[in-house]
């Protein structure tokens, strides 16, 4: 292993906080759900590589990942079901339009 | 120093990640943001060959890319114009978005970088085999997750479900 | 003497009854029997008055040498332990004499106002008000105590107000009633924070404790000062000042021209007979403390009156409506009176209390043949249907009663003898000569001056030019003419009342005599008054227009009334209404109700801050919070 | 069961007729029949008052009785009147009696209207006889939330906000007046016994000075700003601007005196060494009230809003007088809650019915009524001349009552700024003059107001019984003077 553990977590680091900006920002609910797919991705990364760098005989992370990929594949699918569903209401998905069930 | 041939690959991977992530987020067609996300996602599960966890790499391009992103592409298709753009956001508001995300990240990175961490005293390059895997999954010894597997189950049924009832039409 | 307060106390029932009955059930009657149960109400007050005047000097007022003060009241309002409000009657021998005068004008007014008024809209609602401004005038006059006295003299002001404003239609009447009452109501607020101060330090409203120079009050040494003055100083003129609203001084006069907008026969009731010398009648009940307490307020009285009757006698030689130079002829007269009190002393021996009792006597003589002027002149302007001199000429032909009675009144006024006024005027000018020459100077010249103008008003009307009329003037009825003779009668005789036996300033009486080194001069100005007038006025010639000319901005000066109503008009409508009111209003709106808005802005602000915080927007959520995160982060690290 | 009762259980058996009743002429008929029955009841008082009074001289508080309605706390309601409260009783009953006259025409949503309007009588009368400081809160409370929904529904003009704004101001001030109250509650053991909220018990005791230097302010501030004190006046216009006719009646008639009375039932009576500290402050914005609210009116235009501000300048006179903490200004100050009370709610009532006929209450738009509507115009003089203080009407027995008493004051402060109030009786005669010299006399302004009539039978009644009132007290002011200076011998036996 010739890269050092760092390297992965700067990448990570900057790929969650590139998501936390398209959090942000995105005004479209299908970009801001890919906003947070770059988090979570981010996170699975931190899972891995913290279990093979510092404890390489067990599985825990990895597991964690699988189950996080499962998970946000899960929650990916409400949350598109969800939009579409908004957008055959209101026809559009843009955060600052759709405020009727906002207060 | 010489320069390994997965230093080179994790340095190529680095930049799509980084690039790829950073475009996805600024990018004003939705479609392309998908699509470097996708870039994202692919080269992650390039890390994750890099790191010796082949089975996740599968499970990453299956799930992520073969899956959630292809969701992500039909709902694009379903609620937006071929390329239309997304309005320009507003300054304040991405100047509020670079104060968090870059604080945050020269936080984070203040603390990983001056972290002294117990790195094991040997990093097993091997690959984890999938038989291990397969125990691991399915038992409910100490290490084992069958329980966390049923539940994962269980919840992408009533994924399922739900997407079915919220999605349909009346 | 008990019946003779209970029928001054009728005196005053009757016609609060039939102000009541006319008041209330007048729009149910014909104009003939609302006209009728006035004239009849009246018709008895005057009766009665004369009974209790007639008794009270020649049997039951006489106590010993003086007359006495005889009063009856009941409590009609608990104020402190020394202060409670009585309602009653008073009979002395001033209220005795203004009953007299009261009730005769009245009567006569109601008389002629049935052929004045006749037919005009609302002449029951005429007579309702007459009836109260009876009612407010003998109550005025019988008040036993000040405050009395100022509960009277405010009702009197609102019967004047009604009275003059009667023609409501008409913006100038509507506009005139109004400045009457607000300019004496402003006159009274002084009335009533001099009686606030007089009560407080004398501890009464009584005038038998206020006035009797034997009591405790008188021998009482109050020496509180406010602004350097006595106390008493500012109570008198204060009270003063009330007297000054309604009998139209300087310079609160102004409401009286403007109050001939009111029908003709209501001017001579009110504004020159009766509610016009409520000021003179105020001062003259308040004599002995004024006299005593305060006499260099009887001083300041004193000039107030020449300056007033100067002026106005100057403001009359100038105006050209009939009945406003009747007013400021009134007003002079009145400042006459003023003057006579401002010089005169009490006591009566020797000329000690002359001004008293001559300040009296005018005032009687004054009412008689002021009024006849009034309705002489309402006779003209009925004949005529105008009031302007222009308008009128030669009118001795056609109305020759008027004209006679005109003729009388005129002479009288201008102190001719053997007519009422020269009497009561001399008296007058006697008094002031033995007490300052400054004062006798410029009455002397004031009558002068009101020979002439009146002279000039009587030429103008029933000599020189005659107009073309639409239809041929006519003498009125019996009803309008009656009143004129039985007036002209009383100018005439009047004089001759020994009247210094009845009225004086302690009771006692007095002898008055000829004093020829004033009486003569003052005949010999009136006739140069006259003279003059006869030569400018009688036949029409251009004398009076080069006169007028050469005066220039004197005449100028005059004829505007020397500016007092642009004055007061700048005062009020600029300063009162735009500035202070205006501001008010305006602070009101926006500083006060501004504040209190603001707080709802502000707290409505806030909240919807506070709102916005909670707005559902998952983003901003999402930012706060990481930003939190990192921020609670970053201080535990460092 | 007390007699006072009657004046909580008779509007309360009215709500329940109106709730029932279907048809709008019924609930009206039951409206009239019902407060002219509240009415006698007030009479039928005041006699057994007067006869109670005679055998029993020396009670402040007369047919007294306590119910327990919360003992944790020790808090009864508790009833009692003396003669002032008799008199504000027949006042409430006057002005209910003659606003549900006024309210005859009454067209949209009748019977939430009486409802409301009822529930507004009961929270005043309530008032009135309650001795006791929570069930005196209690019913303050009670009449003003109606007063919302009375402006805010039934109002003409800026209604929503005015009535937001009255209501707020209103319930601002109350928050001041629950802190005195429970100010005077905490302090009301001296030193020993129970907490009690009942004001005879408290007057036994003597709350201590620091106490009362905290707690005068707060309660005389509290029920103050609903007796239109500056600066604390400015719902008033906007609030009397927009209400419907009965309820401006009533607000500025008996819900403005509330305030008056409280300030002297609750702060004064109980707190003297604390009114002696803050009234020259108090005196000082009274006295601004005074001339300031009369200053105000000359130059407004809507008629509503010239009398808001003439109600300004008159309650302001009612504080003042309390302030000067003397028997013959207080009595006045009283007279002159009477006096002002019948006074405006004639003027208010004036105003609807003219506001009816004419749809415009500005001043600039109208012109010669007298000539079209006789009956409504001479009572509006009637009303300008009590308002501007003609003898043998109330006004003037009332103001000079005041003004002499505050004059009686030996401080030449007092006296002072008594002659400074004194000049309100000139502008009151400004701007009343000018409302009747432009709406009433000179030439009709609109040819379209020939076409209207004069006041109906109902409108007649209220106003005749109003001047009656006003005449009666102004002809006989010993009477109502008596009995008010009387009950005032021991307040001032306290000061």
């Amino acid at each position: 292993m010739s890269i050092p553990m760092e390297f992965y977590l700067v990448v990570s680091t900057i790929m969650f906080f590139t998501g936390v900006y398209g959090f942000i920002t995105r005004h479209n609910m299908l970009a801001i759900l890919m906003s947070l797919e770059l988090i979570l991705n981010a996170v699975n990364v931190n899972f891995v590589v913290f279990n093979r760098f510092l404890f390489p005989g067990q599985m825990e992370g990895m597991f964690f990942s699988i189950f996080s990929i499962g998970v946000a594949a899960a929650e990916t699918a409400v949350a598109i079901a969800i939009i579409i569903n908004v957008f055959r209401n209101m026809k559009k998905i843009d955060t600052s339009e759709v405020k009727n069930m906002k207060y | 120093m010489e320069i390994t041939a997965s230093q080179i690959i994790f340095y190529i991977l680095s930049a799509i990640i980084v690039g790829c992530s950073i475009m996805s987020v600024v990018s004003r067609k939705i479609l392309r943001a998908a699509t470097y996300l996708l870039f994202v996602l692919i080269a992650t599960a390039g890390f994750y060959v890099l790191l010796n966890y082949h089975f996740l790499a599968a499970i990453q391009i299956s799930v992520y890319v073969g899956g959630i992103l292809v969701l992500f592409v039909f709902s694009i298709f379903l609620t937006s114009q071929v390329g239309e753009k997304m309005p320009q956001v507003k300054l304040s508001r991405r100047i509020a978005g670079l104060i968090v995300s870059l604080g945050g990240a020269a936080l984070t990175l203040f603390v990983l970088l001056t972290q002294n961490y117990p790195y094991a005293a040997k990093v097993s390059e091997s690959e984890i085999d999938m038989y291990a895997i397969g125990q691991s999954l399915m038992g409910t010894e100490r290490f084992q997750y069958l329980l966390p597997f049923e539940a994962i189950s269980v919840l992408l049924l009533a994924c399922i479900i739900t997407g079915i009832l919220v999605a349909r039409k009346k | 003497m008990e019946p003779y307060i209970l029928i001054a106390l009728f005196i005053l029932i009757i016609p609060i009854f039939s102000f009541l009955l006319l008041g209330l059930l007048g729009s149910k009657m014909s104009h003939k029997t609302a006209g009728l149960i006035g004239t009849t109400g009246l018709f008895i007050v005057a009766l009665l008055s004369y009974i209790t005047a007639f008794h009270y000097f020649f049997s039951f007022g006489k106590v010993g040498e003086t007359y006495e003060k005889f009063s009856a009241s009941f409590q009609w309002l608990h104020l402190t332990d020394h202060l409670h409000i009585d309602l009653g009657v008073l009979l002395d021998p001033i209220s005795s004499m203004m009953l007299v005068v009261i009730s005769t004008v009245s009567l006569m007014v109601h008389i002629y106002s049935l052929g004045y008024m006749h037919g005009e809209k609302g002449f029951q609602r005429y007579y309702a008000f007459l009836s109260l401004f009876s009612f407010s005038m003998l109550g005025l006059v019988l008040a036993p105590n000040i405050f009395q006295m100022y509960i009277f003299w405010e009702l009197v002001g609102v019967s004047s107000y009604l009275l003059i404003g009667f023609y409501y239609t008409k913006p100038s009447a509507v506009a005139a009633s109004k400045k009457a009452f607000i300019v004496t109501r402003f006159a009274d607020l002084g009335f009533l924070v001099g009686i606030l101060i007089l009560s407080y330090f004398t501890k009464t409203f009584d005038f038998n404790e206020l006035t009797n120079v034997h009591g405790s009050i008188f021998h009482s040494h109050i020496t509180t000062t406010f602004m350097g003055f006595s106390v008493f100083s500012w109570a008198t003129l204060l009270i003063f000042m009330g007297g000054a609203g309604k009998s139209a001084m300087l310079p609160l006069h102004i409401w009286l021209p403007d109050a001939m907008e009111g029908p003709t026969p209501v001017s001579a009731l009110i504004h020159a007979a009766t509610m016009v010398v409520a000021g003179v009648y105020l001062v003259a009940r308040l004599f002995p403390f004024y006299y005593f307490m305060t006499p260099h307020v009887l001083t300041v009285i004193a000039y107030i009156g020449a300056a007033t009757s100067l002026f106005a006698a100057v403001v009359a030689c100038t105006q050209t409506d009939i009945k406003r130079v009747l007013a400021f002829s009134t007003i002079s007269q009145i400042a006459y009176m003023m003057v006579a009190l401002g010089v005169s002393r009490y006591g009566a021996d020797g000329e000690a209390g002359l001004g008293f009792m001559a300040s009296m006597f005018h005032l009687f003589t004054h009412a008689f043949f002021k009024a006849l002027l009034f309705l002489g002149a309402g006779a003209v302007i009925h004949a005529v249907h105008s009031n302007d001199m222009s308008d009128m000429g030669g009118l001795r032909k056609y109305l020759p009663i008027t004209h006679i009675t005109f003729l009388i009144a005129c002479l009288s006024i201008a102190g001719i003898p053997p007519f009422s006024g020269f009497f009561s005027k001399d008296e007058i000018l006697v008094a002031a000569f033995h007490k300052d020459i400054v004062l006798f100077a410029c009455q002397y010249l004031v009558a002068g001056l009101t020979a002439f103008y009146m002279f000039r008003l009587y030429y103008n009307i029933f000599w020189g030019k005659e107009n073309h009329y639409h239809h041929t003037p006519e003498e009125a009825g019996l009803n309008m003419t009656g009143p004129l003779m039985f007036l002209a009668l009383l100018t005439v005789v009047t004089g001759f009342i020994p009247f210094a036996r009845f009225v004086t300033s302690d009771g006692l009486k007095m002898e008055t005599e000829m004093v020829w080194i004033v009486a003569i001069p003052s005949v010999l100005v009136g006739v140069l008054g006259i003279v003059i007038a006869t030569i400018m006025y009688k036949k029409p010639t251009t004398i009076s227009d080069k006169v007028a000319t050469s005066m220039g901005g004197l005449y100028k000066a005059a004829s505007h009334k020397f500016y007092f109503d642009e004055l007061y008009m700048f005062v009020t409508k600029k300063i009162i209404f735009g500035l202070i009111s205006g501001s008010i209003a305006w602070f009101d709106r926006h500083v006060v109700d501004g504040f209190m808005n603001f707080q709802a802005y502000w707290s409505n602000g806030l909240s919807s801050k506070i709102k916005g915080l909670q707005s559902g927007r998952l983003q901003q959520y999402a930012w706060v919070f990481a930003a939190s995160v990192f921020v609670i982060a970053a201080l535990v690290i460092f | 069961m007390n007699f006072l009762y009657l004046f909580v259980i008779l509007p309360l058996l009215m709500m329940c007729g109106v709730a029932v009743l279907k048809q709008a002429k019924q609930v009206k008929i039951l409206m009239l029949v019902g407060s002219g029955i509240i009415l006698l009841t007030s009479f039928v008082l005041l006699y057994l008052f007067l006869q109670a009074r005679a055998i029993d001289s020396v009670s402040p508080m007369l047919f007294r009785s306590d119910l327990m309605w919360y003992s944790a706390f020790n808090i009864k309601f508790s009833v009692g009147v003396d003669g002032i409260s008799v008199l504000m009783i027949i006042l409430s009953s006057i002005i209910v009696f003659t606003g549900s006259f006024i309210s005859y025409s009454m067209q949209e949503q009748v019977k939430e209207y009486f409802l409301w309007f009822l529930m507004l009588a009961i929270g005043v009368f309530g008032f009135f006889i309650t001795i006791d400081l929570f069930s005196m809160f209690f019913f303050y409370e009670i009449a003003l939330i109606p007063m919302y929904l009375l402006i805010g529904l039934w109002g003409t003009g800026r209604k929503e906000y005015s009535a937001m704004k009255l209501t707020l101001m209103l319930m601002g001030g109350s928050a001041f007046l629950l802190l005195g109250i429970l100010g005077i509650y905490f302090n009301s053991n001296g030193g020993n016994g129970n907490l009690t909220m009942n004001i005879l018990e408290i007057a036994k005791t003597h709350i201590p000075v620091e106490a009362q230097n905290i707690f005068f302010p707060l309660t005389f501030l509290g029920f103050g700003v609903l007796g239109a004190l500056f600066p604390f006046h400015t719902w008033s216009p906007d609030g009397h601007a927009s209400a419907p006719t009965a309820v401006s009646m009533l607000h500025a008639g008996v819900l403005m005196k509330l305030g008056g009375y409280g300030c002297f039932r609750v702060a004064i009576y109980l707190m003297p060494e604390g009114a002696e500290t803050y009234k020259i402050l108090f005196l000082v914005l009274t006295g601004i009230s005074v001339v300031y609210g009369a200053f105000g009116a000359v130059v407004q235009k809507d008629l509503k809003y010239i009398n808001a501000y003439s109600s300004v300048s008159h309650c302001g006179l009612v504080l003042f007088a309390l302030l000067m903490l003397n028997k013959t200004a207080m009595t006045g100050a009283v007279m002159q809650m009477l006096s002002h009370g019948l006074m405006t709610a004639l003027f208010f009532a004036l105003i609807g019915m003219i506001y009816g006929r004419t749809h415009t209450r500005l001043i600039t738009e109208m012109g010669g009524l007298m000539k079209i509507m006789p009956f409504i115009s001479v009572c509006w003089v009637i009303a300008g001349m009590a308002s501007l203080g003609l003898p043998g009407l109330s006004g003037f027995v009332s103001e000079m009552t005041i003004f002499v008493g505050s004059f009686q004051h030996p401080d030449i402060f007092h006296r002072v700024i008594t002659i400074l109030a004194c000049s309100s009786i000139v502008i009151t005669a400004v701007y009343i003059l000018r409302v009747v010299g432009k709406i009433l006399l000179g030439p009709v302004f609109d040819e379209h107001h020939l076409a209207l009539t004069d006041a109906t039978w109902y409108e007649k009644i209220a106003s005749v019984t109003l001047i009656i009132s006003i005449a009666f007290i102004g002809m006989a002011p010993f009477i109502s003077s008596n009995i008010i200076s009387d009950s005032l011998t021991s307040i001032i036996s306290r000061l």
